[in-house]
């Protein structure tokens, strides 16, 4: 049951120019930062990420936008990057853009084999376009179905080598519920364990979930917003 | 006079009830949480997946991963909690949260809000303000009454993009906290040395006056 | 914030004839031992009991059930009671079978604010009667409701003052479920403690979907099937 | 010769596969754990809420806390983790479990399952089974090819109620070794001893029987 990959390259091995890719991390934190790394100095293009934001300029899923690697952006947020903006004005650039909780649920529902569930987020809206809509309680819910992706990058604090992961803090966000809908679920992570070494009470993402983990290594952890007292 | 935005905050943060759990927006509602009540507790929600929000952390002391559904680096406070966005979502979604505190470009006298995308300008996306405000027990919207050229934003209609329908329940402006009811905008208290002829017009919407309509107090 | 009451009775109070009640626990593990002694020994009836199990005829909702508290049952396997078996074949008590994993996805459903969502289990069977039908992905499924309850009354291992859980192995079970989909969620612990001393990034149930919290007493922990190598 | 329940198991055993995750039913299926071949590693998983399922205890070791989904009390081996119903469930519903052994009273030469209920007798509830059958991508399924009095149990349609339909993809009875395929019961392999009449005679759906079929080995 050892999953462990040397390092992000051969974690990456299969991919594919047009695959879709779910990428961890809200902001900068808790991005899978060596995968995307390799990522960015591969081939690959034609992609579509589905990520929560779509990281700045010179960070995160910026380098892959600034290498042109991305054809799709699923977000609920995508406001701070310039690369980006130029991309998506010129046309160059789809962008899909979901309520930040539809977005979490979607990734979930995908990796827990429900196709489609009901949610209030949107009735009313652009969003609402298209879906199918039905009250339950009294208060309009549309249908909103589940995300999967061919591979599903995510970055955990410490992992084992059956892929097991524990986050650290805020850097859970995304990467729990997309470690879950991934074909292929790549687990990088600061610091790996034998197997047994974490308490199995506090596995935040089971190791069934995880088809190949690594250590990262140079993690930079950059802060967007540093604010101080 | 027109509230400062601290005032608005100040205002907002007597809604504040013992043992609420609250989930405040970017911009005004934030500052919110530096006019909690004395003797009063109200755990800190941010989306991105933390309870316990506490402030900003002392200097040097930044973590990168511990940040507020704003990016900005916070500290957790004595029972709170981290967890999975969908969780937090869960908790959102569930009507698990008792106040949520968001600005906004426009409201209606129905309570439907527009807050996230206006036509011709980059959009940015709605983040979790949708489905806050799709599922929130009770939404206060902090705002200004009027945009920078003196037109209304407290409306009969939106004419942005909508975020959500008929969800808004109270809306603390500068001018003005105002309850959204079936017949519109009711008008509960007035800024400080703010008329009601002052409010009404700048107030495009139904606007419903009964009675003395007290200053706000501080 | 703080949410401790002195014991089961004090954690009961507003309880009332015909109310809908989610009990955790699976078998006989991670009952709520304190809480079901304390129903057994008040004199609220006409109860809707959703757990996993019925208990066994002395232990667990068997109480209960002895008691004829219970009107009705919702649960996926209930096979180990006597009383049980002799109530529903005497008419005396209603069921419903649910498939486990629908069971705790319907809880979880209920207080994660989704009304209903697509499962593949039951699809053929008797449990698809009345039940919509959509095929996603070549595959038929079943629309399936959330769960809401009056009161749930769940079991953890430590937590706080603020209601936050852990639970200790498989002890965990329903109860994690069940706490987010009581409109009163009720927690007993093993081991109460301050604010402040679980690992915020180790909390199984944050504290917001728990209402009142106690220390519970004696636990029993009764083992169904003793099996040893 | 007809197999005892634990040859059943160990020739189940032989469809382990390296680096797989597994779910064992009650009864036969949880003898496979026994047979797991030299050099192969499996993790099992227990739908209550734990991944990898280790022996019973030492005598004494025993933890009310940590039970399988046949409520035995059980073990956790290094790697495992524990986690709630509603999770265990999605992996399950996921088609993140690579294989489920389970038993059955029925099935058909179409993969449809009757397992959980007999007309008549008191009924104990479906508990995980139909989770189960529903998402596992791989299904094999310990039966007795016949019942006491002869009847056969691998039918053209099922007489009791349902588990599930068109999902079993293989069976391991004590008699026989069989694929469900579009056009039925795929004889795969025999019982030491059993031959291919004596298996026909006692399969009632659809047999299919191309070229010699091997004995089993063990």
């Amino acid at each position: 049951m050892n999953k462990v990959v040397k390092n992000a390259s051969e974690a990456l091995y299969g991919i594919r120019d047009g695959m879709t890719l779910m990428v961890g991390g809200f902001g900068l934190s808790g991005l899978p930062e060596n995968t995307i790394a390799a990522l960015a100095s591969s081939e690959v293009k034609g992609l579509t990420c589905i990520s929560n934001n779509a990281g700045v300029d010179d960070f995160g899923l910026g380098y892959l936008l600034k290498n042109r690697q991305i054809k799709k952006m699923i977000s609920s947020y995508v406001g701070e990057n310039a690369e980006f903006e130029r991309q998506l004005l010129n046309g160059e650039l789809e962008v899909e853009l979901i309520p930040q909780g539809t977005l979490a649920e979607r990734c979930r529902a995908g990796g827990a084999g429900i196709p489609a569930f009901f949610v209030p987020a949107g009735y009313g809206t652009e969003v609402a376009d298209g879906k199918e809509v039905r009250v339950f309680n009294g208060k309009p819910h549309l249908l909103e179905h589940a995300l999967v992706a061919d591979f599903a990058i995510v970055k955990a604090w410490k992992g084992d080598t059956h892929g097991n992961l524990i986050y650290r803090h805020t850097a859970n966000n995304f990467n729990q519920a997309m470690a879950m809908a991934g074909k292929i679920t790549i687990a990088e992570v600061e610091e790996l364990v034998p197997a047994g070494e974490l308490d199995p009470n506090q596995i935040h993402t089971p190791g069934i979930f995880v088809q190949r983990i690594f250590q990262g290594k140079d993690y930079e952890k950059r802060i967007e917003r540093l604010t101080e007292r | 006079m027109a509230l400062s935005k601290e005032q608005i905050a100040q205002r907002i943060a007597q809604e504040l009830k013992d043992g609420y759990y609250v989930n405040l927006g970017i911009g005004i509602p934030t500052l919110v949480a530096n006019y909690v009540p004395e003797g009063i507790e109200v755990v800190l929600q941010s989306e991105n997946g933390m309870l316990g929000m506490g402030p900003f952390p002392e200097k040097g002391q930044a973590d990168a991963d511990m940040i507020n559904a704003g990016k900005q680096t916070v500290t957790v406070l004595p029972g709170g909690s981290f967890f999975d966005s969908s969780a937090s979502f869960a908790m959102i979604r569930g009507g698990h949260v008792d106040l949520t505190v968001l600005g906004a470009f426009e409201v209606t006298d129905k309570g439907d809000i527009a807050s996230w995308k206006i036509p011709g300008k980059m959009v940015k996306g709605m983040g979790g303000a949708m489905d806050l405000v799709a599922s929130a027990k009770n939404i206060v919207v902090a705002m200004q009454h009027c945009s920078k050229d003196g037109e209304s934003k407290l409306l009969k209609e939106c004419t942005l993009p909508l975020t959500g329908v008929a969800c808004v329940k109270k809306i603390v402006s500068d001018l003005a906290v105002l309850e959204v009811t079936d017949d519109g905008f009711l008008l509960l208290e007035r800024a400080p040395g703010v008329s009601v002829e002052d409010i009404r017009k700048v107030t495009a919407g139904r606007l419903i006056v009964n009675g003395e309509i007290p200053e706000m107090k501080f």
